[in-house]
């Protein structure tokens, strides 16, 4: 079971993808997720706490990701 | 996905009140966005444009990608000039931001306030941009003339 | 004298500073004094435009005259673009205002101001319309649905 | 000797003219200028201390009114 993670502009650079499939158990706690990342090649880009959105919105790291949610690690925001 | 941003549909109208967001990948059409603010019952109309200009942190740009988690980020526009418009009543918004290569002199972002008075236009305005640079996921890798390209953390 | 409003002369650079001011009897082109601001240096346009407004007090209007007592108006405006750009390094401000009869939807007045950054360039055209307002010599003569005219004064 | 003062708006209206030419002695005080315009038909429309421009700036009343300037009085003002 494997849960794909949207990344974009310095994170989908640190991977070298712009999403990445964390192999966890569902559901689980977004902190989970990022503890997982964090492990991988490129995952020392990551704060401890990075902004994640689920389904397009941000959450905090206690949050239950369930089957079906859009995830995505959002790194700091520079529009305008 | 980012890389396929594609205009949203215009709102005209919710409640008699003008919200449109989008995120395009074309340039903006600014004349068109003021014209969604304006109401025979509109006095002022305050409009913000971001340019990509030519240096950053003491360094030379040539351009600018930007790059945004699109439904994400047309939800976040939707959301803040919801919770603007929400808090003035008659207020006409309509907000664009741009993604893919802009080099210098580009318009970014387009914010476009109508009001009966002027003083909630200006504030809306403003209100807008400093929201957006706060929770709208976009992000921006600047060109610099050395050849160097870098993602912008203003956070950092 | 008034009713023979002229556009004044661009006076494109001050020491590298645009500061262009006019009293005009035609449309203002928006998109013209907006980019009268632009600058590779530029990253943010503030424009401002005052409309005429379908009422006032609680009166349907159906249009304004604006009157003008030009060559002070456009000394006036001279000396407020003057003022605000002394006191913000690499700001850029073009202000046009508009004489004769205009009806609702028509633009009186554009304000545009570019600088590097966005709060000096929200500011500055806040800060012309605010003194524009106090200080220019100009008047308008309201039209209303019922046939009446009269000169508005904030004053009374 | 008389002095042209240029007139707009309701002023103008009232005075039923955009000139009007006051007997003075030249130089005189602005205030002198006002209280004749003040006698004149149409002259109660305007305050006691109207604003004043000669040569197109903004005078208080105890200035002095030579020959050759170009005075205007200004109704209260409402651009924008």
């Amino acid at each position: 079971m494997s849960l794909p993670v949207l990344l974009f502009a310095s994170y989908a650079d640190a991977f070298g993808t712009r999403r990445v499939d964390v192999p966890v158990r569902l559901p689980c706690a977004v902190r989970e997720v990022i503890a997982m990342l964090r492990g991988l090649p490129g995952g020392s880009v990551l704060p401890p706490d990075p902004l994640v959105a689920v389904n397009h919105e941000f959450v905090r790291g206690e949050v239950t990701i369930v089957a079906g949610d859009e995830v995505a690690l959002i790194p700091p925001v520079a529009g305008g | 996905m980012a890389d396929a941003a594609i205009s949203a549909g215009i709102a005209p109208t919710v409640g008699g009140v003008v919200r449109h967001v989008a995120i395009v990948d074309r340039p903006i059409d600014v004349a068109r966005l003021s014209s969604l603010v304006e109401d025979d019952g509109v006095g002022a109309i305050s409009l913000f444009l971001g340019t990509v200009r030519n240096f950053h942190d003491g360094r030379d740009v040539a351009g600018i990608d930007y790059e945004a988690y699109q439904p994400m980020a047309e939800r976040e526009l939707r959301s803040i000039v919801r919770e603007i418009g929400d808090a003035t009543p008659g207020l006409r918004l309509a907000v664009e931001h741009r993604v893919g290569t802009l080099v210098v002199g580009d318009v970014s972002v387009a914010i476009a306030a109508g009001h009966a008075r002027r003083a909630p236009a200006l504030a809306a305005t403003q209100l807008v941009i400093e929201a957006l640079k706060q929770r709208v996921p976009i992000w921006k890798r600047e060109h610099y003339l050395d050849g160097e390209r870098r993602w912008v953390d203003p956070t950092a």
